[in-house]
């Protein structure tokens, strides 16, 4: 499985992200400047955390703007994988690839702890390694994770199953606890948690690495 | 030329912001205060000339997120 | 060149009439105001140590494992495998009490460049912080402000906030303390200094613009507050650490290559710090145009754009020729980049400004020879021992007491607003002794720690300043660190008074008392006097901050107990 | 009754965020940008007969930071 990783001006979960995508996967992902047009040959895309242009105007709405989402936007509607983490959830709902928008969290506090997820839906390459309803442990680390959507919007996502994670706690105010969301077709993931925090032991669990083990698994299938 | 464009979330949308200072506030004891809700002032220094329309442009495309965002431009 | 200099403008600078009369020597003529800023400035405590220098001296910053002590950007120790940590704590407690979230932001800025102008890559940040009492009227939103302001700084930047400490007493009431300290990890051929070399190199200006932002900011730092003081409010600086993170990111790019000749960063005082402390290490002169500086505003003078504290601004001297690979890097990072000068052999800082001389000044009485004072300093009093304690009645009642203090109860809400984590090599979170960063890629562990016991300086500065080296020595062995080296942030009052002087002298002789016995030497640090309401002063706070090596991070020893029925163990005296 | 707050930065204090807004408008094409400040736009709903003075007074107590930040009242 090839990968790349998006870096925006102000990403910091960049190279995190790139460690984690190395550990599971094998190879090391690309690094793309956000100014690039094109991306390079790869199978997953992922948008890091971090406050790209400073969170400034709105969280990742500056950053969605940018000249290589337009290649994101197209790689997305092609089936490729993209896998939006904290502030790259906040660029896929801005983009307009995921529905809804992230606010400022209802305790209007940044929270960073590890939360429990229970895991609402294991038919996406992205959540095949769990277990329905199982709860995992991964840690957030954000200002503005409170998912807001209008009513049937949230109606219709929920009916398609189409919220994969789900706060098993009230963490920022998150509507219905959602904690992340596939597209349509199941190949864009957005979710606020982070799973390259969670990928070897030292760091408190490995919750997030099957994750990234599942989309291995999902290449492996194909 | 000078613009300026007001942002304010839509009725329906939540403002965890708002509500926050409603509350400090009442707790300052400035009971008078029923709701409040809190919105952007942008203000646009730009070349003269420059229309509506492209304001317009402007809100769309950044200024606002109309998913949650309602927008009003005045031209100084 | 014809400013009238009268008396009130040299008070106005913080200036007595004496340090003036040695300007009038060292210059050979009346200086013109923007020199007098420039002396201002450098000679003020904040810049000069002028009351604390000679006591420092005494401290011990040698060991073999100790790569560079006080005296540069920050201080490197090294951790083996050609890998160094390098850091400092520093203070933003006057601009924290009249702005707390700008105030504190900005201080975590600072601290960061420190460390990364030095070649290193921040890998965590702490803070030691001291309120008033939890009960004054403006304790809450101090607290508030100050965490928002640090968490706000330092998430946005991405780097991990581990750990830290926070104490209220009513002595902070009116004048709080925001000490921050940054580590960071770098090659030991790959560190950079600040002394400028290379006659017609040229400086180089990347960042930020310049603005009218916390013009004395660094004479405020170095005098006493007034309830009048909240009211000037010169203008604050406001931080931007989107900014800080892309200069992270440029300066670490350009220096994987060689162009780099030396760097600083614009600290207090700015430009002029910057700019005087690099030509005076390397000593060489420097020769600035002044039209070449970004501003971010118009009719901006020299006076103003060499005491500025705008924030996000570093000083650089290239290699010659490499200004363009350079200036790319930059750009590529959307930030500024300009050619403002050259080294000179002069041995003088000549600023121009449109096509004429704004200052022209020897460097030697600026850095080297600024004033130096022994201030008198008395003894503290020993104090009579306390009371025995009457034998606890209700042992629950009292641990309940004791656990739910303001001083002792859970800082969860303030690490929880802290991005920790960011860097995924956080092994161990706030909550324990110390906390531990595993050095990227290795199986090393970094153990941080900062710890004071103001009370007991005030008691017994010399005790007090003994065991709070003794604290984080113990606090890094705690976690199953080899403590290495510490940093330290010294918070006093007015040292023109002898009594306080005198608490100073104190904690410096215990806290050299205490590194020197413990093999655990000062690399750095920072002074921070004046710290004083309406002649009121704080308790003597000599924060320390100190850091260890493990070499299996995987090894590290956390705080929980691990099952039931295991025996618990009291070792020590 | 309602009314409108303006909290805008004081000039001179940088404003990382209309920089920011500034610079992302020219590289999506919007040269007629020059500058941008960014403020807050805060509507208040409050009980009928609350004077001027007393939202004067939650400007300064809590809804701006007289540091750095101006205000402007505007009475529905
Ligand atoms: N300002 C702060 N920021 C981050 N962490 C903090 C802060 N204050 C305290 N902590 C964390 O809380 C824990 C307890 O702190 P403290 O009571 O000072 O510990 P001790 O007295 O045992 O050294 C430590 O892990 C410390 O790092």
């Amino acid at each position: 499985m090839k990968s790349a990783v998006i870096v925006f001006p102000g990403s910091n979960c960049d190279r995190d992200m790139a460690v984690a995508l190395r550990e599971v996967t094998g190879r090391a992902p690309a690094m793309v400047w956000h100014r690039e047009t094109v991306l390079p040959d790869v199978d997953v895309i992922a948008l890091p955390g971090g406050f790209s242009y400073g969170d400034y105007l709105r969280t990742g709405a500056i950053s969605a703007q940018s000249p290589i989402m337009a290649a994101v936007k197209r790689a997305a509607e092609q089936g490729r994988f993209v896998l939006g983490v904290c502030n790259g959830f906040q660029v896929l709902t801005e983009t307009g690839l995921l529905p809804g928008a992230l606010m400022r969290n209802a305790g209007l506090d940044f929270v960073c702890r590890d939360v429990p997820l229970t895991v609402e839906n294991t038919q996406t390459a992205f959540t095949s390694a769990y277990k329905v309803g199982e709860t995992i442990r991964i840690p957030v680390a954000h200002h503005d994770g409170n998912y807001f959507a209008d009513g049937a919007t949230l109606d219709r996502i929920e009916g398609e199953g189409r919220v994969v994670f789900r706060y098993a706690e009230d963490v920022n105010g998150a509507q219905r606890r959602i904690a992340g969301i596939v597209n349509e077709s199941g190949n864009v993931l957005g979710m606020m948690p982070h799973p390259e925090r969670a990928i070897e032991a030292a760091q408190g669990g490995t919750d997030g690495r099957r994750l990234f083990e599942g989309l291995v698994q999902a290449f492996v299938d194909a | 030329m000078k613009a300026k464009v007001y942002v304010t979330l839509k009725n329906g949308v939540l403002d965890p912001q708002g509500k926050a200072i409603c509350h400090a506030l009442e707790s300052l004891g400035f009971d008078e205060a029923q709701d409040v809700r809190q919105g952007k002032f942008i203000e646009l220094e730009l070349a003269d000339g420059t229309s509506e329309a492209r304001i317009e442009e402007m809100c769309r495309k950044l200024l606002a997120n109309t998913v949650i965002e309602n927008y009003r431009i005045e031209i100084a | 060149m014809t400013d009238i200099i009268t008396p009130e403008i040299v008070a106005e600078h913080g200036l007595t009439p004496d340090e003036y009369e040695t300007i009038l020597a060292a210059m050979g003529r009346t200086p013109n105001r923007t020199e007098l800023g420039i002396f201002s400035v450098m000679w003020s405590e904040h810049c000069s140590y002028k009351s604390s220098r000679i006591h420092l001296k005494t401290l011990p910053t040698e060991a073999p494992w100790v790569i560079c002590g006080p005296g540069e950007n920050a201080g490197i120790i090294d951790i083996g495998d050609g890998d160094a940590a390098i850091f400092k704590m520093e203070s933003h407690n006057h601009p924290s009490f009249i702005e707390p979230y700008q105030g504190a932001a900005t201080g975590v800025g600072g601290i960061l460049r420190d460390v990364f102008t030095m070649g290193a890559r921040p890998v965590a940040n702490m803070n030691a912080l001291r309120f008033g009492a939890p009960d004054h009227a403006k304790t809450r939103h101090l607290v508030a402000g100050v965490v928002h302001g640090i968490g706000g700084y330092g998430n946005c930047v991405g780097v991990p906030t581990v750990g830290g400490e926070v104490n209220f007493h009513p002595a902070y009431n009116g004048n709080i303390l925001v000490n921050a300290m940054t580590v960071g990890v770098a090659k030991t051929d790959k560190i950079f200094y600040s002394a400028a070399a290379g006659i017609g190199n040229p400086v180089v200006y990347v960042g930020s613009k310049t603005g009218r932002d916390g013009i004395h900011g660094a004479t405020m730092a170095s005098a006493e507050f007034t309830d009048d003081s909240e009211e000037k409010r010169p203008t604050v600086q406001v931080g931007d650490p989107f900014t800080e993170k892309l200069l992270i990111e440029a300066c670490l790019e350009l220096m994987a290559s060689d162009a780099i000749v030396a760097i600083q960063d614009m600290g207090a005082a700015g430009l002029t710090s910057s700019s005087v402390e690099m030509a005076s290490k390397g000593g060489v002169g420097l020769e600035l145009n002044l039209d070449a500086v970004p501003c971010r505003e118009t009719g901006m003078v020299p006076y103003e754009m060499m005491l500025s504290e705008s924030q996000e601004r570093m000083l650089m001297i290239l290699k010659p020729g490499r200004e363009a690979e350079a200036e790319a890097i930059f750009r590529k990072w959307e930030l500024d980049f300009a050619v403002i000068g050259t080294v000179t052999e002069t041995g003088r800082l000549v600023l121009t400004f449109k096509g004429e001389t704004a200052a022209d000044i020897p460097l030697a009485p600026l850095a080297d020879k600024a004033p130096l004072y022994d201030r008198p300093h008395v003894e503290t009093p020993k104090r009579a021992p306390l009371a025995d304690v009457p034998e606890s009645a209700d042992l629950t009642a009292d641990l309940m007491t004791l656990v739910g203090s303001p001083d002792i109860a859970s800082r969860r809400w303030v690490w929880e607003q802290y991005d920790h984590m960011v860097g995924a090599d956080t092994v161990q979170r706030p909550g324990g002794d110390s906390a531990v960063v595993r050095v990227h890629g290795t199986q090393k562990g970094l153990a941080i720690t900062t710890d004071c016991t103001p009370r007991y300086c005030f008691a017994d500065p010399f005790e007090g300043g003994k065991q709070a080296v003794a604290e984080a020595y113990r606090n890094l062995s705690a976690v199953g660190a080899t403590p290495l080296a510490i940093t330290n942030c010294l918070n006093f009052g007015n040292p023109q008074r002898p009594e306080i002087m005198g608490q100073f002298v104190g904690c410096v002789s215990g806290m050299g008392a205490a590194s020197k016995a413990l093999d655990f030497p000062v690399v750095s640090g920072n002074v921070s006097l004046y710290n004083e309401t309406n002649g009121v002063g704080i308790l003597p706070t000599p924060a320390i901050g100190g850091v260890g090596l493990l070499k299996d991070y995987t090894k590290s020893a956390t705080i929980a107990f691990k099952a039931a029925g295991e025996p618990i163990w009291l070792v020590g005296t």
